[in-house]
Parts: C-alpha cells; sequence; structure tokens
C-alpha cells in the first residue's frame, strides 16, 4: 500500500471523471458519484500514507524541485483534502437529486458533472501543490469551474453574479501571478520550501508579497473585498452555493497560509494586525448584514463573510494554538456551511422561494431540513459540543494568553451575532400556521444529506484530538513552543 | 537602460492600465480587454527578466510558463465572453448591475 | 559591403516607403474603399519588395523559398480580405466617396 | 464490561436515545412514545439506584473522552452529582407521566417529547460533569433543549418569550465560556476538585480570579435567575405546564445554581473564594433577590408567574447557603436545592391542573377552587406550607440549617433576611389558600373539562400527590440514616473538614 | 547598434502603452478590439525582442489572432440583431450609451464617438466620479511606481533556472528548452492547463445553445480563400508541431493554427454534421488531455513517476502527446469561437 502513488491517484481520478462524464453525459450521474466514492477513498489512503510515514513529497516527472514540480501533503494538505473529500461526497449526493429532478432538467445536470469534477481536481492539485506557479494554474482552473457552476442557476442574478466573480477571481489570479513573477525572479524558484531557504527580504519580495497577499484575499473575499461574495453565493445554485462556500474562498485562504508561514515568515506585526482587523471588521460586517436579509442564502451568504473573518483572527495570534484554531474553524465551518446551503435548497426547493418572513410554512413541513439548519448553526454559533466550539476556545485560549484579549471579544461579539440570525430563522419552525402551500416533495437523499453533513459539523467536535494530531503531521506551523 | 528592465517597466505599466480600465469602465467587453492587458503587463515581465543571462539564452522556464499563461488567458478570455452574451441575454445590458441584488 | 547588400539596402528602404505611403493613405483618404485601395496596393508592393530586400540576404534557397511563401500569403490575404471589407461596406449601405 | 466508565454514559443515554428515536416517531404513535418515554425515565431511575449504591461502596464512575489535546470531557459521580441526578431522574418520571396526560390530543408532541428527553438529558449531564468544560457543554445543550419548549405553543408571545430567553442565556453561556478559556489559560485544568484548585495559584492572577469569579457567576446567575438576570423567568411562563414545572423546578434554574455551588466549592474551594472576598457579595445579591422576588411575586394575579416570582426568591436561598461560607448554611442551601424542586414541581402541577380541567390562570379566578379539586389543593396547600417553612414539612429543614448556619458564622443579617421572606412567602401564598378553601365558588369556570367522577385525569392528579407526599416525607425523614441531611453534611464536610 | 536598439526598445514599449490605453480607451468598442489586436501584433515584436520566439509564435496565433476573433465574435452577437429572441426574459432596451456600434467608417465612428464619449462612470455623481478617479489614478500611480521600483531593484544577472535546464535538456527527450520545460519538467502544468481549456469549453456549453446568427452567405471569395488555406494551415500545423522539439513551435502554437484554420471554416458558414457533433467531437476535445492521463498512468503502472519519461522513450512520447493535444487544442480553441454547444444529432 505504501509505494502507491496516491497523491497523484488523487488528482488524476476526480480529472478521469470528469472526463469520462463528459464523454457520457447520459451516464454522468453514476460515474460522478462512483469517482465522489473513489476519491474519497484516495483520499483515505493518502492519509494512511502520511500517517504512517510522514509528510510526503512527490516529485513529479522524477525531476524533483526547482526544476520540476513536487506535490507535498503534510497535515495541513491533507485536512483540506479530507475536508473537500468529505463535503465533496456530500455535495455529489445531494446533487444528485437537485440536478436530476429540480426545474433545472436533465440538462443541466449533465453540465454540472464534469465541471464539479473539474473543480474537485483544481482543488486537490491545490492542496497538494509545492509550486507557486502550479498553484496558479490551479487557481485558474478552480475559478473558471467555480464560475461555471454558478451560471448553472441562470437567471439574471445568477448570470450577473457568475461574471462579477469572474472578473474578480480573474483579477486576484493576475495579481497573484506577478507576485510569482517577482519571486521568482528574485531567487530563481517557484518551490515553496525552496523559497523559504532562500527567501530575505527586499523590496521585489515586499512587492510580491503585497501583490500575492491582495489577490488572494479578493478570492478569499475579506472583509472589504467581499463585495463579490454574497450575490455570488446566493444566487449559485444550492450545492454549488455550498461547494463555494465550504471549499472554493477556503482554497485561496489555504494558498495565503502556506505563504505567509513558509515564504513570508518576515512579515512583520502590523502587517499581521491589519488581517486580524479586517477580519474582525468581516465578522462584524458580515454578521449585522445576514441579521438584515430578508433572503435565507443571502443571509447564509453574509455569514459567509461573517466566517472568514474568524479565520483571520489567527494572523495576529500568531501561535501554533491559533493557528490550529483558524483551521478549525474552517474544517467546521465547512461542514457547517455545506448542511446551511443545502437546507437553504431544500427550502427553495419545496417552496419555490427563500424569503425569511414566509419560512414558517415551508420549514414544517420540512423537519429534517430544519434540524440540519439548526444543528449546522450551533457550530456557527460555537456552542459545544460543536467543530465551532472547538475552533472557538482554541481562538479565545490563545487571544487571552497572547494578552490580546481584544480579539476574544470580537470572537464573542461575532458568536452573538450568529446566534441572533440562525434563530430568528430557526424561530419560524416553531410558529403555528396552518395554511398549505403549493410545494413539491424534496427527495429524501437531499434533506438526509443535509441533516448529515449538519451531524458532521456537531461530531467534529468530538474529533479534535485526533484531527488536530493529524494536522500536525510535518508540523505546517512550524515547531515554536505551543501556543 | 538595460532591455530587461525596460520591458519590466512597460509590463508593470501595462498591469496597472489595465487595472485603471477594469476599474473605471463599465461594459464588460472593456472589463475583458482589460484583463488581458493586464496579463499581457505580467507576462511581459516573466519574460523581460528572464533576459537577465549574461548575453546567454534567456531563462526558458518562464517562457514556458507565460506559454501557458497565455493558453490559460485565451480560456478565460472565452468563457467571459460567452458569459458576458449570457449577460445581456439575461439583463439587455452588457455591464453589471451597481449593486450587487439585496 | 558587396553589391549584393547595397541592392538589398536600396530594396529594402523601396520597400519601407511603400509602407509609408499606405499608411500615409490610410490616415488621409476620405472613405473606406479609397483607404483600401492604397493600403491593399502600397502593402503588396512593399512587402514584395522587402522580401526580396531580405532574399538577397538569406542563408539557402529553402529560405527564399519560405520568403516568397510568406509573401503570396499574404497577397492572397490581403486581396481577399479587402474586398470582403469593402463588399460588407457596400452591403451596410456606404456610399463611395465623390468629391 | 467495565461499569466505572460505562455507567454515566447509560444514565445519560437512559434519555438521550429514547428523545432522538422519538423525534423520528409519527405524531400519532401515542403509545409507543409513551412507552419509550416511560422506559426511559424508569431505566434512568435503575441506573441512577444502581449508581448511588456504588457511590456509597466507594465505586468510582468517571468516563473520560479527549475533547482537545489536555483537556477532557469528564463524567463523574461524586456526591454532589448524585444529589442532583437523583433529584432530576425521578422529577423527570413524575413530569413525564404528567405530561403525558397534560398535552393529550395537542399537536407536535413527538417533537416536545424529542426536546423534552433532550432537556433532562443536559440536566443530568450538568450533574455529572466532572469539569468546567462538561459542565459548559450541557449547559449550553440544556439552553438549546429548552427553547423549543419555551416557544412550542407557537404564540407570538411565546416566540417573544422564547427571544428573551435566548437573549439572557446565550450571553450568559457567553460569559460562562469566556470565564472558562480565561481559567484554563491560568490554571492548564478544569476538573472539579474539592476545596478547588485554584488556591495554590500565584497571588498576581488574584484579581485576574476575581474577574473570571465574577464572569463565571454571571454566566450561572442567568440560569439561575438572580437579580439582576432574571427577566427572562416570568416571560417563559407561556410555556405549558409541564414545561414550567421542570425548567423551574429542576432543570433550568436549578443547573444554575448547582453551577455556581461548584464553582465556589470544587473551583475555588469556600475558603478560597472568601479569602478572595467575593462570597459577601455573592450573599448579598442572593439575599437582595430573595427579598425582590418575593416582592414582586406579591403583585402578579396570574398564577404561574407569581410562582415564578417565588422561584426567584427560592433557588437564591442555595446561592445563599452556599455564600454565606459555613458548614451549616452550606447544608441548608444543598438541602434546598431537592426540596425547593420537590415543592415547586407541586405547585406547577397544581397550577397546570387548574388551568387544564377549569381554565384558571389567574389568582383572582381561584375562588373556591378547593371544594371542586380537593385533591389538587390539598398537594398546592402541602406545597405551600413547606415553602413557607412551616415545621414538619421540607422548606422548614432548609431554613432552619440557613439560620443555623448564617449564626454560626456570624452574619446574623441573614436571619432578617429569612424571616422577611418567609413573611412575604405567607402574604403571597396564604391568600391563595383562603380564596380557595374558604371562598364560595363562582357559578362557573372559565373553561371546565369534565373528566367524569374524578376531578381531573389520573395522570394529571397523581403527579403532584406523589410531590406533595415527597415534600412530606423529605421533612419528616431528613435526619433519618441516608436521609438527606446525612447527606449534605458529607459533601460539606468535603469541603469544610479540616 | 545596441543604441538603435535601445530606440527601438523604447519606441516599442511606448507603442504598446499607448495602444493598450487607445484600446481600452477607445469609445467605439469595434476600434477598441482592432486596437488590441494590434496591441498583441505587438506584443508579438516583444517577444522576438526579448529572445522569446516561442511565445512570439503563441502570442500571435493566440492571443492576437484568436483572442481578436472570439472578441469580435461576441461583439457581433452583442449587436441589437442578435440578443433578441435568444433572452428569456423581456429585456429592456440597452441605453444609449451601451448601445455598441460596428462601424469601420470613419463618419460612423464619429457618431459613435460622440454617442460614448464618456466610458460609462461607476459612479453616478459627477463630482464623486471625478474625485473618486482622481484617488484612483493616484493610488495606481503610486501602485505603478512602487512595483517599478521593486522590479529595478532586482539583481541585473539572474541566470534563474536555466542552467538546470541546460543540463537536464539531454534527458528530456526534445532540444529546444521551453518545450522541454512545458512537456517534460514542468508537463504537469500542461496537463493541468489543458484541463483549463477543456474547462473553459464545458462552461460556454454549458451556457446553453445560442441560437445562430444566420451570417450572410460567405461569398465567392471567402469560399474560395478558405479552401486555398485551410490544407496550408493544416500543414503548418504539422510543421510546426513536429519542428518544437528541436526549434520555436509546439504544441500550442500548432494547436492555434489549427484553430485558425477551424475559425475560417466555420466563417465560411461550414457547420459539423450532426453525427459527428455529439461522440466523435467530444473524443477529440477530450483527446489531449486524455492521452496525457493515459501516458501518466501507464508511466505510472511501468514503475515511474507521475509524467516521468523513460529518457528513450521521452522524444517519442513528448511526441504523441503533442499530436494529441495540438488537435484538441485547435478542435476546442474554434469550438470556443462557435461560442456555443453544436447542435448535436437525434439522438437528444
Amino acid at each position: 500500500m505504501s509505494d502507491i502513488h496516491w497523491p497523484v491517484i488523487v488528482i488524476l481520478l476526480p480529472l478521469a471523471g470528469g472526463v469520462a462524464c463528459f464523454l457520457w453525459p447520459r451516464r454522468s450521474v453514476l460515474l460522478g458519484l462512483l469517482t465522489a466514492l473513489g476519491v474519497v477513498a484516495c483520499v483515505a489512503g493518502l492519509g494512511g500514507q502520511v500517517v504512517e510515514q510522514g509528510a510526503q513529497r512527490y516529485a513529479v516527472g522524477g525531476w524533483g524541485a526547482p526544476l520540476g514540480i513536487d506535490l507535498y501533503a503534510d497535515g495541513l494538505s491533507l485536512l483540506m483534502l479530507t475536508v473537500t473529500a468529505v463535503v465533496g461526497l456530500g455535495i455529489s449526493v445531494y446533487s444528485s437529486g437537485y440536478f436530476e429532478r429540480a426545474r433545472y432538467g436533465q440538462d443541466r445536470a449533465r453540465h454540472f458533472w464534469p465541471v464539479w469534477l473539474f473543480l474537485w481536481t483544481a482543488l486537490n492539485a491545490l492542496f497538494l501543490s509545492a509550486d507557486i506557479f502550479n498553484l496558479y494554474v490551479t487557481l485558474e482552473l478552480l475559478g473558471l469551474a467555480a464560475v461555471a457552476l454558478v451560471a448553472l442557476a441562470g437567471g439574471a442574478d445568477a448570470v450577473s453574479g457568475a461574471m462579477r466573480y469572474l472578473l474578480v477571481s480573474l483579477l486576484g489570479s493576475l495579481f497573484y501571478l506577478l507576485g510569482v513573477a517577482l519571486l521568482y525572479h528574485s531567487f530563481g524558484s517557484v518551490d515553496i520550501a525552496i523559497l523559504a531557504q532562500r527567501v530575505e527580504p527586499s523590496p521585489a519580495v515586499w512587492a510580491a508579497m503585497g501583490l500575492m497577499i491582495v489577490g488572494l484575499l479578493l478570492k478569499t473575499a475579506l472583509f472589504p473585498l467581499h463585495f463579490w461574495l454574497p450575490s455570488v453565493h446566493a444566487s449559485a445554485p444550492a450545492p454549488v452555493s455550498a461547494l463555494l462556500s465550504a471549499l472554493v474562498v477556503k482554497a485561496s485562504f489555504y494558498i495565503l497560509l502556506r505563504l505567509w508561514l513558509e515564504v513570508f515568515p518576515f512579515a512583520n506585526a502590523a502587517l499581521a494586525q491589519l488581517l486580524g482587523l479586517l477580519g474582525a471588521a468581516a465578522v462584524f460586517w458580515g454578521g449585522f448584514q445576514a441579521l438584515r436579509q430578508t433572503r435565507l442564502k443571502m443571509l447564509i451568504a453574509y455569514s459567509t463573510v461573517a466566517q472568514l473573518g474568524y479565520l483571520f483572527l489567527a494572523f495576529p495570534l500568531a501561535s501554533i494554538t491559533g493557528w490550529t484554531g483558524a483551521l478549525y474553524m474552517l474544517l467546521s465551518h465547512a461542514a457547517a456551511k455545506t448542511a446551511m446551503f443545502m437546507a437553504a435548497g431544500n427550502i427553495l426547493y419545496f417552496g419555490g422561494h427563500d424569503r425569511i418572513a414566509d419560512l414558517d410554512r415551508v420549514v414544517q413541513r420540512l423537519p429534517l431540513t430544519i434540524t440540519a439548519f439548526a444543528l449546522a448553526g450551533i457550530s456557527i454559533m460555537g456552542l459545544p459540543p460543536s467543530g465551532g466550539f472547538i475552533a472557538k476556545w482554541l481562538l479565545l485560549e490563545t487571544a487571552i494568553r497572547s494578552a490580546q484579549w481584544w480579539w476574544g471579544g470580537v470572537l464573542i461579539l461575532g458568536g452573538l451575532l450568529s446566534a441572533a440570525w440562525v434563530f430568528k430563522v430557526v424561530g419560524y419552525a416553531f410558529t403555528r400556521s396552518e395554511v398549505p402551500h403549493e410545494a413539491r416533495a424534496v427527495p429524501a437523499t437531499m434533506e438526509w444529506t443535509a441533516l448529515l453533513m449538519a451531524v458532521l459539523a456537531i461530531l467534529l467536535g468530538l474529533f479534535a484530538p485526533w484531527l488536530l494530531a493529524l494536522l500536525e503531521i510535518g508540523s505546517p506551523f512550524g515547531r515554536e513552543n505551543a501556543g | 537602460m538595460n532591455p530587461a528592465f525596460l520591458y519590466a517597466l512597460v509590463g508593470v505599466g501595462l498591469f496597472t492600465l489595465g487595472l485603471y480600465a477594469l476599474i473605471v469602465h463599465a461594459h464588460l467587453l472593456r472589463k475583458i480587454l482589460a484583463i488581458n492587458v493586464m496579463a499581457s503587463g505580467v507576462f511581459l515581465v516573466l519574460v523581460a527578466l528572464a533576459t537577465r543571462t549574461q548575453g546567454a539564452a534567456p531563462d526558458p522556464v518562464p517562457h514556458a510558463m507565460v506559454i501557458t499563461g497565455i493558453v490559460v488567458a485565451v480560456s478565460a478570455t472565452a468563457l467571459a465572453l460567452a458569459l458576458m452574451l449570457r449577460v445581456r441575454a439575461e439583463t439587455g445590458r452588457a455591464e453589471l448591475a451597481e449593486e450587487p441584488l439585496e | 559591403m558587396m553589391p549584393a547588400d547595397y541592392l538589398s539596402v536600396v530594396l529594402l528602404i523601396a520597400g519601407g516607403i511603400f509602407f509609408l505611403a499606405g499608411t500615409l493613405g490610410l490616415l488621409r483618404f476620405p472613405d473606406v474603399y479609397t483607404r483600401l485601395h492604397a493600403l491593399t496596393k502600397a502593402d503588396n508592393v512593399g512587402l514584395g519588395l522587402i522580401v526580396a530586400g531580405l532574399a538577397l540576404h538569406a542563408e539557402s534557397w529553402t529560405v527564399v523559398g519560405k520568403l516568397l511563401l510568406i509573401w503570396l500569403l499574404v497577397l492572397l490575404a490581403g486581396a481577399s480580405v479587402a474586398h470582403l471589407v469593402a463588399a460588407a461596406a457596400r452591403q451596410r449601405g456606404i456610399k463611395a466617396w465623390k468629391r | 464490561m467495565n461499569w466505572g466508565a460505562t455507567l454515566p454514559l447509560l444514565v445519560l443515554a437512559s434519555s438521550l436515545l429514547p428523545g432522538l428515536v422519538i423525534f423520528f416517531l409519527p405524531e400519532e404513535r401515542v403509545a409507543t412514545r409513551t412507552t419509550l418515554n416511560l422506559a426511559g425515565a424508569v431505566l434512568k431511575l435503575v441506573l441512577v439506584g444502581v449508581m448511588i449504591w456504588g457511590v456509597f461502596h466507594g465505586s468510582h464512575y468517571e468516563t473520560r473522552l479527549p475533547l482537545l489535546p489536555g483537556l477532557d470531557l469528564l463524567l463523574r459521580a461524586d456526591s454532589l452529582s448524585m444529589l442532583f441526578v437523583v433529584l432530576s431522574s425521578i422529577l423527570w418520571l413524575v413530569t413525564t407521566v404528567y405530561a403525558v396526560g397534560y398535552l393529550e390530543g395537542s399537536p407536535n408532541r413527538s417533537r416536545f417529547f424529542g426536546f423534552f428527553s433532550l432537556c433532562v438529558t443536559a440536566t443530568v449531564g450538568v450533574a455529572l460533569a466532572g469539569n468546567l468544560v462538561t459542565f459548559l457543554l450541557f449547559y449550553e445543550l440544556l439552553t438549546l433543549a429548552t427553547y423549543p419548549l419555551i416557544v412550542h405553543r407557537g404564540t407570538d408571545e411565546a416566540r417573544r418569550a422564547g427571544r428573551t430567553y435566548l437573549i439572557y442565556t446565550v450571553a450568559g453561556g457567553t460569559l460562562l465560556l469566556l470565564g472558562t478559556v480565561w481559567l484554563y489559560t491560568l490554571t492548564g485544568t478544569l476538573d472539579f476538585t474539592a476545596r478547588g484548585f485554584l488556591s495554590g495559584l500565584d497571588e498576581a492572577h488574584h484579581a485576574a480570579l476575581i474577574i473570571i469569579f465574577v464572569l463565571l457567576i454571571a454566566g450561572l446567575g442567568v440560569k439561575a435567575a438572580l437579580i439582576p438576570l432574571h427577566g427572562w423567568l416570568p416571560q417563559a411562563m407561556v410555556a405549558p405546564a409541564p414545561v414550567s414545572a421542570l425548567l423551574h423546578a429542576v432543570a433550568v434554574v436549578k443547573a444554575g445554581a448547582f453551577g455556581i455551588v461548584r464553582v465556589v466549592y470544587d473551583v475555588y474551594g469556600v475558603q478560597f473564594s472568601a479569602s478572595l472576598g467575593v462570597t459577601l457579595p455573592l450573599a448579598i445579591v442572593a439575599a437582595a433577590t430573595i427579598i425582590y422576588g418575593s416582592m414582586r411575586a406579591l403583585f402578579q394575579d396570574d398564577l404561574k408567574r407569581r410562582l415564578a416570582f417565588s422561584t426567584v426568591s427560592q433557588v437564591a436561598y442555595i446561592v445563599l447557603g452556599i455564600a454565606i461560607a459555613g458548614p451549616v448554611a452550606a447544608v441548608g442551601g444543598l438541602v434546598h436545592l431537592v426540596h425547593q424542586g420537590v415543592m415547586k414541581i407541586t405547585l406547577f402541577f397544581c397550577a397546570g391542573n387548574l388551568a387544564e380541567t377549569l381554565g384558571i390562570h389567574k389568582v383572582s379566578e381561584m375562588n373556591g377552587v378547593g371544594r371542586r379539586m380537593p385533591w389538587t389543593m390539598v398537594a398546592f396547600t402541602v406545597a405551600v406550607f413547606g415553602m413557607m417553612g412551616a415545621p414538619p414539612l421540607a422548606g422548614f429543614i432548609s431554613k432552619w440549617h440557613l439560620g443555623l448556619g448564617a449564626l454560626d458564622v456570624g452574619q446574623g443579617w441573614v436571619i432578617f433576611i429569612l424571616a422577611g421572606s418567609s413573611l412575604l412567602n405567607a402574604a403571597y401564598f396564604l391568600p391563595i389558600l383562603y380564596a380557595a378553601w374558604f371562598k364560595p365558588p363562582p357559578d362557573s369556570w372559565p373553561a371546565e373539562r369534565s373528566f367524569g367522577r374524578r376531578e381531573t385525569a389520573w395522570a394529571l392528579l397523581a403527579p403532584p400527590l406523589v410531590t406533595a407526599f415527597l415534600t412530606l416525607a423529605l421533612g419528616l425523614l431528613a435526619s433519618a440514616p441516608f436521609g438527606l441531611l446525612q447527606w449534605a453534611r458529607f459533601i460539606t464536610q468535603l469541603e469544610y473538614a479540616p | 547598434m545596441t543604441l538603435l536598439q535601445s530606440v527601438f526598445d523604447a519606441l516599442l514599449g511606448f507603442a504598446l502603452l499607448w495602444l493598450a490605453w487607445q484600446a481600452l480607451a477607445s469609445p467605439d468598442l469595434f476600434k477598441g478590439i482592432v486596437l488590441f489586436i494590434a496591441f498583441g501584433l505587438l506584443m508579438a515584436l516583444a517577444w522576438v525582442r526579448l529572445d522569446a520566439p516561442d511565445i512570439a509564435l503563441a502570442e500571435a496565433a493566440i492571443g492576437a489572432g484568436l483572442t481578436g476573433a472570439l472578441l469580435l465574435a461576441a461583439l457581433a452577437r452583442l449587436d441589437k440583431s442578435s440578443w433578441r429572441g435568444f433572452g428569456r426574459t423581456p429585456v429592456r432596451p440597452p441605453e444609449g450609451n451601451n448601445r455598441d456600434v460596428i462601424h469601420p467608417s470613419k463618419r460612423d465612428t464619429k457618431s459613435a464617438h460622440e454617442k460614448t464619449r464618456k466610458p460609462k462612470p461607476i459612479t453616478e455623481n459627477g463630482k464623486g466620479q471625478a474625485a473618486f478617479c482622481g484617488l484612483l489614478v493616484v493610488s495606481l500611480s503610486a501602485l505603478a511606481a512602487g512595483l517599478g521600483y521593486a522590479v529595478l531593484t532586482l539583481p541585473s544577472q539572474a541566470p534563474g533556472l536555466s542552467d538546470s535546464v541546460a543540463a537536464s535538456l539531454e534527458a528530456s527527450g526534445v532540444s529546444n528548452p521551453v518545450t522541454a520545460v512545458l512537456l517534460n519538467f514542468r508537463g504537469y502544468d500542461t496537463l493541468l492547463e489543458l484541463g483549463v481549456l477543456l474547462l473553459a469549453l464545458f462552461g460556454v456549453w454549458s451556457f446553453g445553445v445560442v441560437p445562430e446568427r444566420r451570417e450572410s452567405s460567405p461569398g465567392p471569395v471567402l469560399d474560395r480563400l478558405s479552401r486555398l488555406l485551410i490544407p496550408w494551415l493544416i500543414l503548418v500545423a504539422g510543421y510546426l508541431l513536429w519542428v518544437g522539439a528541436h526549434a520555436p513551435g509546439g504544441a500550442f502554437q500548432a494547436g492555434s493554427v489549427l484553430a485558425a484554420a477551424g475559425v475560417l471554416w466555420l466563417l465560411t458558414g461550414w457547420r459539423l454534421d450532426t453525427r459527428f457533433s455529439g461522440w466523435p467531437l467530444r473524443i477529440i476535445l477530450v483527446a489531449g488531455l486524455g492521452v496525457f492521463v493515459v501516458v501518466a498512468v501507464v508511466l505510472i503502472l511501468m514503475g515511474g513517476r507521475l509524467l516521468e519519461y523513460p529518457p528513450s522513450f521521452a522524444a517519442a512520447l513528448i511526441l504523441l502527446i503533442e499530436a494529441a493535444a495540438t488537435l484538441s487544442i485547435g478542435i476546442t480553441l474554434a469550438a470556443l469561437f462557435l461560442g456555443s454547444r453544436p447542435e448535436t444529432g437525434p439522438q437528444r
């Protein structure tokens, strides 16, 4: 088992699956689901390998960096791959119901699968890449796939959103690429590990850092560069919204994190504080806007803005506990937000609208769906024993330990804002309404996937030691004395 | 001036010029053009600086990267143009609304 | 310098003059038909002269062949495109310029 | 099988699993649901019995699940937790019977009983929690499980009450979290230890410890309804009667009070708290709550609201007993944890019976009700005298020890509080009794339902009678071997023994 | 000669900036696109000056040629006559200042110029707009200055990876270093990039079938021209593919020339028979990526690493991959030019 090229298979399998779905569109659901299962199995295989043998470096073509491209799998990549695999499987199952019988019809389904599997390829390739130019290619693959999926919803909102998203995504990539150019020409390599050894501050490196950070923040939609996100995430088809919020924005965050930790270790504290401040602003602004929304999907989208803000609180805290806290936040947000968007998708599917004020008639007929929403909400609020709680605990602990209690205040207030909008929605499950609604039956797969993802978000709270140990493989956050 | 740096500076100029046009112009076709100009600027920086090899043949690695980049750019442009036509079909305008829907 | 070099220089400069004239025509002539006329004719000849000038410098007959091929293809494309543009302009109802 | 590790989990599972199953039961499967509920409740009682037997024979029941590196979820049965576990499992059984009768025929019962079971699970979890983070987990779970019960009726009023409840409790939970994390960063452990685990800490941290104490007590005080954090409780009275009974007698307010006991005894330690100077302010807050709650109760015409304010006042007795920081008063506070539960649940059962059978919601509608529903009113009367502290009923035992204990440590002012409170209790309870027994009944009741020859349904009548009997028994048998007093003394000895 | 070269470089650089500015600021979209194509051609010249003939070829064929064709095709479809009818929602007529005009004659350009003298501002308020633009210009100038400074501080001599490439060129199977990097050293990038291209096509096709604008008949001249040129183009594509191993050229350049043939063919009104627009077309579209993946998998099964070519087979494998890639790139680009999925046969 140990000599199987898992990193490669993890990338090539969804790619091949996507091609197969393109070639046999009428079998695409079956092919897609099989591929999804296969990818999950392969990620598990890779996981076994990494756990057994430690961090893996894989020289593509046998050349090795700096001439060739290296793949690198440590605990951090593995965790991201695992989240992608689990959420990806959920989204695949959900989509098999959503696109098959929704008003979208067969035609959309056949377009969904190849693009989705390519997106999955891009994510896996991205999380495994150790090469900043290769990361650019994966970013583009990811961005174009995401745009195509958003546009699948059709309609003015979705198409305009997709267009905006495409422009933003391309702009971000170009900023990033110019940074890559400057780094390459400063140090003669695009391999992260080699750059980490050679890097030393210079104007070109500072410029590269600025460009790459801005480009990636644009894609990660950190306040105030979040302007494009809500309309895109709200207008996309539900499973697509789920994967955008859960995975796609996280991918650029992942690159940012890698660069920050390895290539720009000299980045000064002021910049970290700035990122933290923007994160805090995102938490408040996103939470506040979420509370004001009248449409469910828009609300969830704004909550994504807020949740992304939490991730950046780790930058000023800058300790192992802080990073793991942010990563755990990412993890549980992925599961919870997937569940939420799926729940919103069910509600839309069932009642044909997502106006929050008229939600009661719908949600009372969809108990599983509202349960999923509520459970996901618990994790988003950060109540125990959910994954969100663990993340909040770790961040809070770091904030207090490093005597930067104000970041703790951000966490606490952000949690209260989330609680406010979660209960605003959940409250509708308990109102009395007798008027039956014109409704269509929601396929059981859709309701159950949403619920399972939400349960996962809760259960994440109980597997923390195991996952944190996984994350430590290859010490992606350095070996400083623990937080 | 060393041509490497001259062209690199032109590349920076194109990048900012494109960025300006991307922000200022509303028409999607112009935005797409602007993105392409920006991309050309980045490619120019990448290749121009590859000639700093003391008269030897320039570094081929950035050349390969730029060829990759050009193909990616044309793919993105094709997708963007098709999407622009969809926007036009759905909204009657080849521009984006000022405010995201809210 | 060999005599062939002098001839080459003369040919290249002549070619350049033709290009210049064509461009001047493009800028100064009043409508699409007259501009096409100036551009196509001057460029075809100009390119021919330049190809001839370069051919004198060629290392082998293959290169000369390639150069000639380029000229022929450009002739073909230039003439056809000029025709297409003119035809399209006519179809749109653009009237020819009259003094 | 390792009983030591699995028994606490089984105790939790005995209500959690039936609850989860009940969620998925169709509405009309009444028999299955009732069977599940009762089976769960009885099973839990049996398991708790086994556990008590074990604890008295020196067995250790402890379950650890790693939560974070260096931090475990810990369930542990010690004498203090058993006190609360026993109380909640007995009262759960009784309340379940009552709720089955009360909600007969109303909509959304699967949802109700599902959350009801979760609620009890959370309460037992709070009781068995062996460290602060575990406590926090179940404390928050309790918030989440009770919210649906409060808004169960779905009216605008219910939703408003639910919102208020959430604002208070979520904010309280947040304070608790903040305090817990802060404490963890100082100590690296959160396991409850008799006499606390903080006294060894550097003096430099004492200011921080005082702030943490305030945070923790404020977080817990919300549920315990200490003033000024009590605002949610009277509003929450819109919930169905079994919910009020459970919330006010057992689950929510007791979780708060129990948490305060835990923090003072097993986190800070009484001596250390006293040396920090935080117990006296706590005692004053408790005393103020006692008086304030009673005063407000005087002026409520709505029966359940009057009972709610009475709860505000009574629960503060427990806190007072702890905060006086003396062994005898502590015994009084601890036994009141049980006594108040039993007495108050009786009162709410009775109030529910009146509302369900005759449509009576207000004190002013209770004239002559003793003749129409004698058994209910007998139970009510027993509980009322218990509340006022009349011997030989349960309440007397509590107040006696509180008073003695206060004198014991030289805090004479407490006597005046107790006396004043008893007077006020009499002032807001006795008129009810007078009206019910001695005033003539009206020509017709607001909304009467007929139950044949009985005054009301069997399932509604039995529970208050049982709990009223318990009130009497707890008073009479307080000093019996293995009785409540002995138990409480055992707990306080751990804390106070030299 | 160095002075002359410097002057030429400076002129070229200036011309690039000026053309880019004109292309972006031109009020007439058609003119803007034409200027952009010219910009692309000058870029190709710049690549030649920078000793990058491979990129020059790619830029001329893809950057200027195909992108230009795509832009013009899109502009034609934006024209009023074409969007009516394929929107689902009833649409407002476009406002005056975005009626985009396609007018080759000066007179018409002028009128269009008047209509769209000011590109639509992104803020309505005139004053606010001026302030915004001023701020933007200032901050972007600062950005440019900062980036320029950063670039200038780079060391003036840096071999990059050219030495390692030269050292490993022997084992790569080809002698053109750019092809070696593209298909061997960094072949994985190329694999993913073929994915990007295919993905763009998936995306475009997913937007639905756009009813085609009926072009006027191509006329005898275009018809004859295409008949003459297409065989030549295919030949040239083959040549570029072959020569890429040791001289400038390769799959991308060849593919784009092939695409040019396709575009020309499409312009003459030719359409793929519905019998071939299903499976056969799809197979060709994925061939490049497919062969790449298959080669990768076979190599792994033979015990190598991903894309680790045994040196003795490297040349043959690279040619195989490039051949398939050329075909796919050409057809994909042509399909992108078509702008939507071709109608497929009766199996739909």
